[in-house]
């Protein structure tokens, strides 16, 4: 019986000191007629050696592309140390730390990663996390109409700049409270949001998203966004890859004032792309709004001695206490990835983060120009970028990428689908994992599909 | 029952200036590209500046200040602690999974999506329910994902009137909160003495705003609602449908499925029935199950089978669906954990899975209630979890459920879950699973005797408890009222 | 720095409490002629992530072969925790258990290995490990010269159905002692040693070797054999497959009185076969001999306050206390695949040991049977057998060989340089770990490449 | 400093009769073959009867009854425990080499075949050997091909007679127990009062009969030899061959190097100098490197580059090889992991190993002098490695350096090495090596400073620690006395 360990001898003393005649007995409370027959569907138990070479082998079928997807996950270098640690057995196999005396590890972990968020994003408080980044702007634009006490308005501005999935999920989620969402076109020529589309939304809407850098790749005026959306009452949710930041404005400095609240992906700190998840979405704020923001937070306490210790707290925002009025519904968070990213911002430090975007910066320009150099192929827009590009080819874009995949080059992602106003556009990415030969046979594949395509 | 390391600086204060962990330091490319000026960070972040020995360390020691399965019996009632099986994790991160890109061609990932299609049918399978989408991300927004699904269906019917989903008292925090976050309207209804629903109060409730109603079954007091085909019928009736809270899927895998008691959607929580790892919060993954009348309107992705071939569907197959609720897929990584524990335990396992886990509840409760313990629902079976509650404790001895929890800290076991469910005053709930052995299960009940003698005879032992832990009992006042949520450097 | 954590100001502050004015003064004793200049053939440092790409692209270089090899090293299967364990920081970076009240983890897992060790040996007391199968050989031949009481001889009887390379390794090491190693051959026909073949050898040596199953795969007599040795006063060392031990009678019950030392190749039990190393050697022993026991042994006694704790003992017969008199020079030994050994045995059980032993002779039982059924392909000799078979193939092996390994099979260990009076020998093993389509992969395989090569 | 795990039973006292870790047992295939009734085991063997819990459970308690590099400060002489990267062992373990057999065809080896060859170049480079093999298992195997080497030099140019090694008294054990496992006789010479070798002492020692010395330089007494060249002539005058004991080897690395100073031959522990992880006990890797005049009797294996093509070399390629060590190749993951630490620290950081090391010890013994304790050689530069001799503070208090390093432990560092070299009394042999930061060696001397402290006014803490370990101080008497060496069931 795997994983159960008793033996004949346990079950028959047991159900002596139980005082029933079987184990089945023990469900004696559950109607017969609704008792469940054979599960023919599921198959036949499988030993951990052939389970493992079933998985082995559908593993290997999926493995060994060069990947140009950006898109929202990205492929970075995961130092060893960083699942090494997140997978023993004390952070991978326990519980939320509910027991704080039996879970200062943890919780000591938590308040080390929220410090490392509020000051990589320049905010005063952070969350334990969400689900991913695009569960975390839906947490944001609820928080954002919690918080504004200018506005009372269920309106949310999101430029087209913004991850259209995010945009989606968004809607499905934060939709049921009646919360709208007004689109923004950004400029055609520099695939930004300019202040005279956002000048011609409807006015009164309670918040402006800004995603940084956009989902183009492009770098936004953020500074000027944010101020304009402040003069106008509203509350400004930034939406930030978090690699980028050591390079690029942090949030909590975007204009006069800085954004209100921050969120994004968490997956470039250490998570693995792993076919879309598990990732985690971060979430900071100023400490004005902390009380409206979902999810666990971690504080830093006494014990009854006096000793310094950690533990859950503002619980009274969240389901378990606050119930139908809680700040969110979210119990199980992604606490591992958590552990992962805190290992390896620790690793990284700032020092080495920068390294890391600036290598990524370095790729992608260096991969764009190489692309370009191609026939058929160029910039969609004129605009500063960090590691992504929208290009523009002369021919629909699936069948190149489709040709690619067979050589073993994902090519990057179709934009046409979302955006189809800008023809034939790819979006191509370019990590630190990426090297000189990477980048040009991404080109010289590129170049032979286009030509046997052409 | 101390820990090695009974204190660890908060990792900034290991940093020094100019110090790194140099070996991960990414070559530089040649620099040809700049970001403009006015966009370029201003300051340094001050992340930790540490070696790369000084990191492992440090969380190494940390690790070891956690009680977790992996150490300890973690009798955490509602939360399903059972063993987490290893090759789980080592399969899950198979480099051909982990390094595929979410985007990637579905050609070149028929292995994962085999994986994954295969575990929306073994689900279905246990479940009773018509189809599958495993994109929710933990249970909560599996609940989301129903509650939004049981929306949409009265809306795509429209009979638009119906805002109000039913919940027991002593339901789980999250399914009023997630009534709330889809719009609805909570109303709780009361448990009679015996644990089942107040059904004159059910039906009192239930009218032409009813959405639905959230159970779980076995219910979060532990026992069976048995008259579960007269609720479904008051509220089939009443034009409601009914939701199945999956956490407690447990106590009753493949002896009797939500769908054959008629429930029409019900998540399951993968991290607690299919045992993927809880990882000291998350992640976790919340699938959702529904009849046919809900299958419309699941949220995508989920995967199809075409031929031979294995495919994301997307709004075009579904254009009814409650939409994403993840930028992705879901926490597809912890999906394939769950798909390779279900394939090791299969279809004989499921079943022994509620056999073993009911055993060994009821074995405790059977020698809990011998010692003096007080059951909450007395007379009734236990599911895979119990009720104990200490009123009587704190009557005679002012000792509170809290007490009990930290003192068996104390002896090297985890405290089973307090004050939940609410309505049972210093109630303890208390949940072995089918992985721990007779042998452990016989400590626990071994420490409780001795906690109730220490009650009696030197009552600080509880009182003050925990003794040996890396703290004392933590003064959770002073932390809500003097926010410290994150190092600052010392002024 | 990679792994060196000093800032510029710690190595000021340093030098400064040292009184020294820069790091190379503090070489200043080294004649500065000998100091060394830029060390040009070690290549510049790489980053992780860069090295990390590099053992990549060569391990998967050397990946994907279907194994058919045993000849001493045995592909099973390992079950998941056995190296999660293993590499737990707190086992892996730890030293030999020298401060006890400090390593109370390793020193009693030792001891329990130490524990199921003798009891999967039958025999009273284990070390904790010697480096392979072949050194402990060589070991058990010193200590059979120290601890034989009888018999005041140098010299050994070697069957050649003992693995040829363990004889090489026996006589570089104890061969420096001036031990001798007399070889005795084996019955053509069914590939063991018969008491003919010994009686036949010289009289008056120390100790017969046996092993068993012995090289070729087949099952020795080893009653006989042990009782005839004891009868002529020689001690018995025994040579086991671990895993066969499940299904084979116990070295410590062999014959009358048993084996007097027993060792082998632990790698069987829980060690990837990792290009050769690290496995590790086992021995146990009689009560008796403990004293003439090279290695480490760990104890069970008491602490201060009379609380069961484990200790490393006896060591006055090692050599960090007896100096040249010690047992052996033996020091640092295989103590992470005794780890992985303690975890691979304890979830094995004698129960699902048995099982993988039992698979071992189904699988290779079915393998020979389809190769035997192959044109030009036969049974090297008539004997019971465990998971290994000598084939007598129709011509020479070794392009046979080639040419299977261009089709990713390796089909076997070449048996014709080392047993020349065989002709064209193959000796296959077949595990647990193959499937039947594998073994009907390589049969496949077989036959296309007699037919190619015909 | 306590561990969680406190107390946990021989694993043999979990077990029950028939309880398996069930996922782990194998399919059964078709029953076609069996053992011969007398061939077949009679009585099952009495292994742990467990579940797969309860095994992870039990080991990972255990591994936290242990001090590692991974948590705690380790300044263990002679012993050069260092961050072991994390990197390597991922590496090493990739599957590609994991499954490789040894016995596989060389021309599906290339990858790994290519790394040996170049740590077997890289070594040759940081040693200034002329050729190197990977094969010997640990350092006391290196020593072991060393002197065989040179008995096997010596006899082959008929010199049959050199069969005595010197060692100096402060030598490792391994040095004069290897010079018996080959056969030879073992002649220990003095050092002086400085820590180096007493040359009218070597020179009386000296003869035709001797082989080689053995020597570490610097030596095992943490000192350089200042004299080696005088030393290197002394020997090679007389016929006889030196042999560098590469143990310190992480003192000198990129500094000096062995094959500059004159030594014939080396071992290395690469488990040292190299980092790979020392396990607890092993395994190690003892790869010898030769001047040209031994290359011929290198141990085989050892990987040749031809063409582009890597392969063994064999018995045929060396005719004159001392022959194998091991059935097969040596310890190749351990060799794989010191492979990808060289590739990390590149050219540049060979040499920064030995100036961190030095620094570290430096700073370690000048703050340590200037707290009182007595360093063995006053007025020398401490290599990596550095002794204390707490003489003084045995006869003033009758604290010994076992009472010292039982305390630290209680501090929460690992003890340094005691009562080796055996020639200087109540000794500490300290060696906190280069991964370790500032921060931790000041933590290492306050605490060292409050021991102090504690010898003078409570000595008991120090006589009866350690107090906070699994553990008290063991009966070791008793342990050799009343043997007990393996579980037996109770009677
Ligand atoms: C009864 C019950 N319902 C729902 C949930 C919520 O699940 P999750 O934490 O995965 O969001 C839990 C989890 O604790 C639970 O116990
Ligand atoms: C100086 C010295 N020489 C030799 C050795 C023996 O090396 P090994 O333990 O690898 O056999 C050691 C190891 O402790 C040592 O410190």
């Amino acid at each position: 019986m795997p994983y159960i360990p008793h033996t004949a001898d346990d079950i028959a003393g047991m159900l002596r000191a139980i005082g029933a005649g079987s184990i089945e007995e023990l469900f004696d409370e559950i109607p017969a007629h609704l008792k469940t027959g054979a599960l023919e569907a599921v198959p036949a138990a499988l030993s951990e050696l052939e389970v493992a070479r079933l998985m082995n082998q559908r593993a290997a079928a999926d493995a060994g592309a060069l990947n140009f997807i950006g898109a929202g996950a990205y492929e970075h270098y995961i130092p060893a140390p960083v699942w090494a640690i997140a997978t023993r057995g004390e952070f991978y196999s326990a519980y939320t730390p509910y027991q704080a005396e039996a879970s200062q590890g943890t919780l000591q972990l938590i308040y080390e990663y929220q410090s490392m968020m509020a000051e990589l994003t320049a905010m005063d408080v952070s969350n334990a996390s969400l689900y991913d980044g695009a569960s975390a702007l839906a947490e944001s634009c609820l928080m954002a109409v919690r918080a504004n006490r200018n506005v009372d308005s269920l309106r949310i501005l999101v430029p087209r700049t913004v991850n259209p999935t995010y945009l989606h999920v968004v809607r499905s989620i934060a939709g049921n409270q009646g919360l709208c969402f007004d689109t923004v076109d950004y400029d055609r020529r520099r695939g930004v949001i300019t202040l005279d589309a956002l000048a011609a939304a409807a006015p009164g809407a309670t918040a402006l998203v800004i995603q940084q850098p956009n989902f183009f790749g492009n770098l936004e005026d953020v500074g000027a966004l944010t101020d304009w959306a402040h003069a106008r009452g509203m509350l400004v949710i930034a939406v930030v890859n978090p690699t980028s930041l050591a390079l690029l404005e942090a949030p909590g400095r975007w204009g006069t004032a800085g954004a209100d609240i921050v969120c994004g992906e968490g997956q470039p700190l250490g998570c693995p792309l792993s076919g879309g998840g598990p990732y985690f979405g971060f979430m900071t704020t100023r400490q004005a709004h902390v009380r409206q923001m979902p999810g666990r937070i971690v504080g830093r306490t006494v014990d009854a001695s006096g000793r310094p210790g950690f533990t859950l707290t503002l619980q009274a925002r969240e389901q378990h206490i606050r119930r139908g009025k809680a700040t969110s519904n979210i119990c199980t968070n992604q606490g591992l990835l958590v552990t992962a990213a805190s290992v390896y911002l620790s690793l990284m430090g700032a020092a080495g983060l920068e390294r890391v975007a600036d290598a990524c910066l370095q790729a992608n320009h260096a991969l764009t120009q190489a692309l370009c150099d191609l026939p058929g192929v160029r910039l969609a827009f004129d605009a500063p970028r960090f590691h992504e590009s929208a290009l523009l080819l002369d021919r629909p874009v699936a069948p190149v990428l489709a040709r690619l995949a067979q050589r073993g080059v994902f090519g990057g992602w179709d934009l046409s689908a979302q955006y189809p106003e800008l023809g034939h556009a790819l979006l191509v990415c370019a990590t630190e994992t990426k090297s000189a030969e990477d980048l040009a046979r991404c080109a010289a594949e590129l170049r032979g599909a286009l030509e046997t395509a052409r | 029952m101390k820990s090695l390391a009974m204190h660890e600086p908060v990792i900034f204060d290991l940093s020094r200036e100019q110090r790194t962990a140099a070996a991960q330091h990414v070559p530089a490319l040649a620099a040809g590209a700049q970001i403009p000026a006015p966009l370029r960070r201003a300051r340094r972040p001050r992340l930790p500046e540490v070696s790369e020995l000084q990191a492992v360390r440090h969380f190494t020691r940390l690790s070891q200040m956690n009680f977790s399965i992996d150490t300890q019996l973690y009798p955490l009632g509602s939360c399903t602690m059972k063993y987490n099986p290893r090759i789980c994790n080592q399969l899950a991160m198979l480099p051909g999974f982990l390094q595929r890109h979410p985007l990637a061609p579905e050609s070149a990932g028929q292995g994962l999506l085999g994986c994954l299609h295969e575990l929306q049918e073994m689900l279905k399978a246990v479940t009773g329910m018509r189809a599958v989408s495993l994109t929710p991300m933990a249970g909560a927004q599996g609940e989301f994902a129903g509650v939004a699904m049981i929306r949409a269906y009265h809306r795509a019917r429209g009979d638009l009137a119906r805002d109000e989903i039913i919940v027991p008292e002593a339901a789980h925090g999250t399914n009023p909160a997630t009534a709330s976050m889809c719009g609805c309207k909570v109303r709780e209804i009361p448990c009679d003495a015996n644990g089942d629903v107040d059904l004159d109060a059910l039906r009192a409730a239930l009218g032409p705003r009813t959405a639905g109603i959230m159970l779980t079954n076995p219910s979060t007091l532990g026992v069976f609602e048995r008259r579960i085909e007269q609720v479904r019928d008051l509220v089939h009736t009443a034009g409601g449908l009914l939701y199945y809270d999956g956490a407690n899927l447990n106590a009753i895998l493949g002896k009797v499925r939500p769908g054959d008691m008629g429930f029409d959607v019900i998540h399951m929580n993968l991290h607690k029935t299919f045992s993927t790892p809880h990882g000291g919060g998350g992640p976790g993954s919340g699938a959702v199950g529904v009849a046919q009348r809900l299958a419309p309107f699941l949220p995508i992705p989920l995967v199809l089978k075409q031929g031979d071939a294995y495919r994301w569907a997307e709004e075009r197959d579904l254009p009814q669906s409650i939409g994403r609720l993840s930028a992705f897929m879901g926490n597809t990584g912890v999906n394939l954990r769950a798909y390779v524990y279900m394939r090791v335990l299969g279809r004989e396992g499921m079943r022994r899975v509620a056999e073993f886990a009911t055993l060994n509840a009821n074995y405790l409760l059977a020698r809990l209630a011998a010692l003096g313990y007080e059951p909450a629902y007395r007379g009734r079976r236990a599911s895979h979890e119990f009720i104990i509650t200490l009123k009587r404790l704190q009557r005679e001895f002012q000792i509170t459920a809290m007490d009990v929890a930290k003192r068996l800290l104390d002896y090297g076991y985890h405290a089973p879950t307090t004050y939940f469910p609410l309505l049972v005053p210093e109630c303890l709930l208390i949940e072995p699973t089918e992985t721990e052995c007779l042998q452990d299960l016989d400590g626990l009940v071994s420490a409780l005797e001795q906690i109730l003698r220490e009650a009696r005879e030197e009552p600080s032992l509880l009182t003050e408890a925990p003794h040996s832990l890396p703290v004392k009992r933590l003064d959770d006042v002073r932390a809500a009222r003097q926010l410290d949520l994150r190092w600052k450097p010392p002024a």
